[in-house]
């Protein structure tokens, strides 16, 4: 048996321990990076087949990233490959093609979102179904205080000058902070079930309210939402650095200051995403850390050893929703349009998903998860429509079928949810621990009767009280 | 020594590519001259009957009316996209358009509240958009360059219903419902306001998300009994309503305005839409004297005779169209950028469309505008476009009618001298 | 006395699980809790504990009343406990989980935490160079590594006692310390809890049913059957105590067997 | 958690009777008897409460006096709260039965119920398309329609358990919660391109205009004001009840209804005593999912068209109605049901007079609601007190 296998598996294993030599690793990663960046320079618009070809190549370019992280080559070289993938690739990427660049930078986004919502359910075990609330915090502030929309605060001139910007970032952290500990206090105490409904309840409030505080005092100018938000200024030597990139490129660009400006959203996504990273690292690698796991692990032993239930779940919503708030500003700049839609039920589930996906727990996985979720929600689905919208009007025939008799009813953008929920039930079955799973939390699911069954300890319903 | 080289030259070559990347493009595109034109419209979800409808208008434009452009040897594609009725996706939708450089304009939206941010991404990219559908005054009002509408505004469409109301003889109290969407909350104000300036009693005035159980709503409605009950809404909500609020009881008129113009609240209402009355600014494309060919091959394509605001796209990508030829003439026959096609199209000027002859002013509003008021008269969805039209009235948009003003004071300074 | 309960009350709707129990634990003292099952005996730790609020009664602790105190204020004021049915942080080294023992006696500064500044790392080496004595105290310092979960019965039994002195309690409550152990742990054991109280100078209270141990460790005894104290005091006099050899003989043995086996499935 | 155990049934103290009249007593006269305790004392606190409010502001817009308009109101509102709220008390079942033997939160639950409403949907409208329609007996076509589409919504609950939720029993709480909510994005587009494939629009109108019966509403006096009632209101109140009674027989009066509440109790305990896990569990899930199929069917006939996403709103809120009554316990989501349903009634009916309000914070305040109780009773009105640990 064991020599079959081992035969049959021989050139597999040659093959993997061929590439895993640091040489050839290098050299394929190269290869993989030289493909990928030529395609996605290569790539003509005019082309039929341009959405499936730029399907593949861009999500291969944000996945690059991933790959040099786990290939078996030195730090020092990873290091250089990812910034250098990060900071210059992208960055010519979008100047090539700023649709790449819009993508870019709702992947930091909602790399962010996941990453704060990470800290929450992945690292303290609190379920949190209305995060999207505390985003919606942070871009109603900095919406609020620079839309032309006819609220109170214009009315009564309190507009804040454009420059504010990065004071903004950091009060949005404090106010989502302060939200967050808000909506914990009378919360947290409830038991692990009741908090699900209680947050979601609370995200739709929240939406709820800013859809109708219209009136009697026009804060959020309610359906209508917030227009003509300031986007930060954009400095002239940065224009005049973008446009001449570009030129660097051969691309002249028409109109110069929309690229520099979603530039330079991209690098402040990058830059937010950056120090999430390093704040929810430090945090893991700390008692404070230490005393989440303890609670996600065992409740009852965590406040028996002295960890302060109540305060450290505080700590771990408030530091969740920090992040949110700041790239809530963030987002409101962007879009320089603020309404209550844009924060629903559906969106505090896709990040949850994204945190699921990529492995609960772990700040690579979650980060990996943010990226193909939003890929897939963003580009992949669309460009599947859009590609078979292309092949419609060159009535293209695939194995004698002529695309255009597809039902315009079954177009894959329409299916987002399904795919979606495909996707969480694919992987709650299969792996449960998301794509790059989390090594404790691999430990934790393996025979979990152990960790999760609190009722042995809740005192009412055991075998003391009998059935009353 | 050896180590060191291994290390170095992986990243000679990492500064290689991204050399490639910054070199000019080695892949030389292939020559030809491709003109895009985009639209966004709902094309799923609850409103897509009129999403649908708007990228069909558009489509059949592009295929009877673009045979000069071709024939001055461009290509026209057509690409239309799904905003979802969502700001978000729309937003998402505007930035794809804008990155790509051979969409010259949009066609969009059929939602307020989607146009709105939208336009201010195609505003930054000064990529042209002429909306078939938006009634919301800030969409013109903001005064972008690039912004223009086919279509008239809420502003009056709301008052018109009022007056309507008002004329009615058995009217004496309304009350006014919103979908709190930036659309149906805009139009209802204006409503409401019109309303009590003509005398009649506002008695409720109400926003609700709900879609399925009105009976929560109706409830105060029915204790007060007003006369007529308007739903600032789009029809996959204001049809439930309607047929529920008339199951529990309430005997009055219902009236909304164009976003209930389809034959889906018909569908939805059943038999209590009869009588309903709504204002649109887009009539029935079987009251245009020169929509009579357009119906027939709309029909003949499509399938089903054309919904409400498929006109309107089509006139929308007709001005795109001859917005392109006139740019392309003035540039010697090259492709204009985007910008001088935006001023080109705001130059818009006596345009002879299916729905009416269109000139902008210089917030992209028609100067003129017919507002419609029509009542449902069947149940039966494929009898919708044989509505009644009630009344036709034309007003001049907000700056011609101070235009108007101005000449008037102008012509009456001027009489007693001559 | 280190730790003195005056007539403590705890019932569950109908039910009164601890009734009217007044003791008293001298400081330095090794002292046992016995009583048949369902005697009241773990609820009396709850209550000590503070997971359970007492319907009535007084707890005081180094002279001050600690009722009404959560279990984190609980153990910061120094007692700490292990459980009946192992509750280590099973995904955790076992390095870490004495780790988060020490919790309460840490300074949790978020700044510090994100800083990264000398005081976090000068307290980072203060808890894992005292996690690792303590590892050591138990006999556990080769396997600091490995995930508590992998560990053999005996070994988490050990790590949790490590992780309850990790707060620097004065009292340790240990809930049948013993169960599901074979002679020789279990004598290995009792010299560890003799340990803590003469190296360390920590008062231990525990339950326990191998009477063995309970006869050859503890100073006090003090004896509850249904959640009432019928007896207390030295060894011998329980040994001889009327009232206690009749609460146990019906149903000690049987008691004491079935005990045993459900902690042999627990592991 | 024994709460399953405690259904409508009298406790077993009552009078020592002869069968048939203690049967009669235990499965009809003291579970409806509850349903009236209920109704009527939720509708006589709010009520209270309604005119307190309008002692405190008699004239909360000119012209408008509250008092009279709650007066002329109430019988209305009090309708409207008791059909919804029975809705509302048929879904919460499904969630607190589950909830009760598996301690897990069936967040798909929600579009079991959007599928019974869409099944019957197609039913009624196949009957329509075939001409018949209006020689069928209204009861006999009431019933068809809502044994079928307890049949088929029940059998997807058992199916969906099958799938997504059987493998990862013992898995932390997360897991199969986040498969919950995979599985209702998955059905919600699943029924949507179903039915946009086949009838090319999902907004599905029941055909109710062509049984007059159904849709001319009913007058009802009640004083001096009259208050048209719909057909379907009583139909919705009359299948609930029913519906309640049958459950209430089935988990106190028959064996299986034991097994299941042995199950909830002690599922290693039942296993050693000869039960079925396994189909205990299924069966649970089926008669959950029966009646969520029950309620969307009656939804349906009462609000006229449904869509693939009309499980989402009336989902929350019965979830909120469970919790509040305290899930788990049958009772519990009867009660918190018809609370929730009335309650919201009434905010509608009073809010509607406050301009600066209006009917859009119906829900914020229905919530607060909630969260009011959960601070002051954590496992809901009629969950057991837990002593709270921390």
């Amino acid at each position: 048996m064991a020599t079959v296998t081992s035969a049959a598996q021989q050139p597999i294993r040659a093959l993997r321990n061929w590439a895993a030599r640091p040489a050839v690793a290098t050299a394929l990663i190269l290869l993989y990076l030289a493909v990928v960046l030529l395609v996605l320079r290569g790539l003509d618009r005019r082309h039929l087949w341009f959405p499936t070809f730029s399907t593949l190549a861009f999500p291969a370019f944000v996945l690059s990233p991933f790959i040099v992280m786990s290939a078996p080559i030195s730090r020092r070289l990873k290091t250089i490959l990812i910034g250098g993938l990060i900071l210059i690739a992208m960055p010519l990427v979008g100047i090539y093609d700023t649709s790449y660049l819009e993508l870019a930078i709702q992947i930091c986004i909602f790399t962010g979102l996941a990453l704060g919502l990470n800290i929450v359910v992945g690292f303290a075990g609190l379920l949190d179904l209305g995060y999207i609330a505390f985003f919606a915090v942070g871009a109603y502030l900095w919406a609020m205080f620079t839309s032309q929309a006819p609220t109170v605060i214009n009315i009564s001139g309190l507009l804040v000058p454009a420059w504010t910007f990065p004071i903004f970032l950091i009060i949005g952290v404090g106010i989502a902070a302060v939200t967050g500990i808000l909506l914990g206090l009378p919360v947290l105490r409830l038991r692990g079930d009741y908090l699900a409904i209680v947050t979601l309840g609370f995200g739709e409030m929240i939406r709820v309210l800013a859809r109708n505080l219209d009136q009697p005092i026009n804060f959020t100018n309610g359906a209508q939402g917030l227009h003509n938000v300031s986007p930060p200024p954009i400095p002239e030597i940065w224009t005049s650095f973008t446009s001449s990139t570009a030129n660097l490129m051969g691309i002249s660009l028409a109109n110069v200051t929309p690229v520099a400006q979603q530039l330079l959203f991209y690098f402040v996504g990058v830059l937010i995403v950056a120090i999430v990273v390093v704040v929810a690292r430090r945090l893991d690698d700390s008692p404070i850390g230490r005393a989440w796991t303890a609670i996600r692990e065992d409740e009852v032993a965590a406040i028996a050893m002295g960890v302060p239930l109540v305060k450290m779940k505080l700590l771990a919503f408030a530091a969740g929703a920090s992040f949110a708030g700041a790239i809530g500003v963030l987002y409101a700049a962007k879009q320089t349009f603020v309404s209550p839609e844009s924060f629903s039920l559906i969106q505090s589930i896709s990040i949850l998903a994204m945190v699921i996906v990529g492995g609960l727990g772990g700040i690579r996985g979650v980060m990996l998860g943010a990226a193909v979720v939003t890929l897939l929600n963003l580009q992949v689905l669309k460009n599947m429509s859009l590609q078979l919208n292309a092949l419609r009007q060159m009535d293209f025939v695939i194995f004698g079928f002529h695309v255009q008799n597809w039902p315009t009813q079954l177009e894959p953008a329409k299916y987002e949810r399904l795919v979606f929920g495909l996707l969480l039930i694919i992987m709650m079955i299969f792996r449960p621990t998301g794509i790059l799973p989390e090594p404790r939390r691999r430990i934790e699911l393996q025979h979990d009767d152990v960790v999760t069954d609190e009722d042995d300890v809740s005192p009412a319903p055991g075998p003391m009280v009998g059935a009353n | 020594m050896l180590n060191r080289r291994v290390r170095l030259q992986p990243l000679v070559l990492f500064a290689l590519i991204l050399g490639l990347l910054l070199s000019s493009s080695f892949v030389v595109a292939q020559e030809g001259r491709v003109i895009k034109i985009a639209s966004q419209s709902p094309l799923s979800g609850g409103q897509s009957a009129v999403g649908v409808g708007i990228r069909n208008g558009v489509e059949l434009a592009i295929q009877q009316l673009g045979g000069n452009l071709r024939d001055m040897g461009f290509q026209i594609q057509y690409v239309p996209y799904d905003d979802q009725a969502s700001p978000d996706v729309g937003v998402a939708n505007a930035q794809q358009i804008v990155a790509d450089p051979e969409i010259l304009a949009v066609i969009g939206h059929y939602n307020t509240g989607v146009a709105i941010p939208s336009s201010e991404v195609y505003n930054q990219n000064q990529l042209l958009m002429v909306s078939p559908a938006n009634t919301g005054p800030a969409v013109t009002d903001r005064g972008l360059p690039i912004v223009n509408r086919v279509v008239g505004r809420d502003d009056l469409q709301g008052p018109t219903g009022a007056q309507f109301a008002a004329s009615l003889e058995d009217v004496e109290t309304v009350w006014v419902l919103h979908d709190t969407t930036a659309y149906g909350q805009g139009v209802a104000e204006f409503f409401r306001q019109e309303a009590e300036a003509q005398g009649l009693v506002v008695l409720g005035f109400e926003g609700t998300e709900e879609r399925a159980n009105f009976d929560g709503i109706i409830q105060p409605i029915l204790a007060l009994a007003p006369d007529l009950i308007y739903f600032g809404g789009i029809y996959d909500q204001v049809g439930i309503f309607i047929s529920q609020a008339r199951a529990a009881g309430y005997e009055g008129y219902f009236m909304g305005p164009d976003g209930i113009d389809s034959p889906d609240l018909a569908e939805l209402a059943g038999e209590a839409v009869v009588g309903t009355y709504y204002t649109t600014v887009a009539g029935p494309a079987s009251i245009y004297p020169n929509a009579a060919q357009f119906i027939e091959d709309y029909t003949e394509a499509y399938g089903e005779p054309p919904t409400p605001f498929a006109a309107q796209a089509y006139d929308s990508a007709a001005i795109v169209l001859a917005a392109l030829e006139r740019a392309i003439e003035a540039n010697g026959g090259e492709l204009p950028t985007r910008e001088q096609l935006a001023a080109e199209a705001r130059a818009t000027e006596n345009y002879e469309g299916l729905t009416g002859t269109i000139t902008f002013d210089d917030n992209g509003d028609p100067e003129y505008s017919n507002y419609y008021v029509l009542q449902v008269v069947s149940a039966d969805p494929a009898q919708w476009s044989s509505n009644t039209v009630i009344s036709t009235i034309q007003i001049p948009s907000p700056l011609k009618a101070q235009e108007l003003a101005a000449e008037g004071e102008a012509t009456a300074e001027a009489t007693p001298e001559s | 006395m280190l730790l003195e309960v005056t007539n403590l009350t705890k019932s569950f709707g109908g039910i009164t699980a601890v009734r009217d129990v007044t003791l008293g634990i001298p400081e330095g003292s090794i002292s046992a809790i016995i009583g048949p099952n369902g005697a009241g005996k773990t609820t009396l730790f709850n209550l000590l504990t503070g997971i359970y609020k007492p319907t009535s009664g007084q707890i005081m602790f180094n002279g001050r009343s600690i009722v009404g105190l959560s279990p984190d204020k609980v153990n910061a004021a120094g007692i700490a406990r292990t459980f009946q049915n192992i509750r280590l942080f099973p995904a955790m080294t076992a390095i870490e989980n004495i780790m988060v023992g020490m919790h309460s006696r840490l300074k949790i500064s978020v700044i510090d935490t994100l800083l990264r500044n000398s005081a976090f790392h000068q307290q980072e080496k203060a808890v894992s160079d005292k996690a690792r004595d303590l590892l050591s105290f138990v006999g556990l310092l080769h396997k600091a590594n490995e995930v508590s979960r992998n560990l053999p019965y005996g070994d988490q039994r050990r790590l949790e006692i490590a992780r309850a002195l990790a707060s620097d309690p004065k009292l340790i409550l240990l809930d049948e310390p013993t169960a599901g152990m074979n002679p020789q742990e279990t004598v290995a054991a009792t010299q560890l809890f003799r340990r803590v109280r003469d190296e360390l100078g920590i008062t231990v209270v525990l339950i326990e049913h191998d009477m063995t141990v309970v006869m050859g460790i503890s100073e006090h005894i003090t004896v509850l059957d249904y959640g009432q104290k019928i007896a207390e005091g030295p060894p011998e006099a329980i040994r001889n105590n009327a009232r206690v050899v009749e609460a146990y003989l019906g149903r000690r043995a049987a008691g004491t067997h079935q005990e045993e086996s459900d902690h042999g499935d627990a592991a | 958690m024994a709460s399953v155990s405690r259904g409508l049934a009298a406790p077993s103290w009552s009078l020592r009777l002869p069968p048939a009249v203690r049967w009669v007593y235990d499965y009809l006269l003291y579970p409806i008897g509850q349903m009236l305790v209920f109704i009527i004392g939720a509708a006589v606190v709010l009520t209270l409460l309604a005119y307190l409010l309008a002692a405190l502001v008699p004239e909360p817009r000119p012209n408008i006096i509250l008092a009279d308009q709650i007066s002329r109101q109430l019988p209305g509102m009090i309708i409207s709260g008791i059909s919804i709220g029975f809705v509302y008390a048929m879904i919460a079942l499904g969630y607190t039965l589950v909830y009760g033997v598996l301690k897990f939160i069936n967040f798909a639950h929600s579009e079991i119920f959007m599928v019974g409403s869409v099944v019957g949907f197609e039913i009624m409208r196949r009957i329509a398309d075939s001409g018949t329609l209006q020689q069928w007996n209204p009861v006999v076509l009431i019933v068809t329609v809502v044994l079928v589409s307890m049949l088929v919504s029940g059998l997807l609950a058992v199916l969906i358990e099958r799938i997504a939720y059987r493998p990862l029993r013992g898995a932390p709480r997360l897991v199969p919660l986040i498969s919950a909510i995979g599985i209702s994005f998955f059905l919600i587009d699943f029924v949507r391109a179903t039915e946009a494939i086949t009838r090319n629009d999902f907004n599905l109108r029941y055909p109710t205009d062509q049984l007059p019966w159904l849709t001319q509403s009913v007058a009802l006096q009640f004083g001096t004001t009259t208050v048209n009632v719909k057909p379907t209101s009583f139909i919705v109140v009359g299948g609930a009840v029913l519906t309640l009674l049958a459950l209430n027989y089935f988990v106190n009066g028959t064996k299986l209804g034991r097994g299941i509440r042995a199950v909830a109790q002690d599922q290693t305990t039942a296993a050693l005593m000869g039960i079925n896990v396994n189909f205990m569990i299924s069966l649970t899930f089926f008669v959950g999912g029966a009646f969520g199929g029950a309620a969307g069917s009656l939804f349906g006939m009462n609000v006229g068209t449904v869509t693939p996403y009309v499980g989402f709103i009336p989902g929350i809120k019965a979830f909120t109605a469970a919790v509040l009554g305290g899930i788990g316990n049958i009772t519990g989501a009867l009660l918190g049901g018809l609370t929730l349903g009335l309650v919201e009634a009434f905010l509608n009916g009073v809010l509607v007079y406050f301009p600066a309000l209006g009917q859009r914070y119906t829900d914020i305040f229905a919530f607060s609601v909630l969260i009011l109780i959960l601070i002051f009773r954590p496992s809901g009105l009629l969950g057991e007190r837990v002593d709270e640990k921390v």
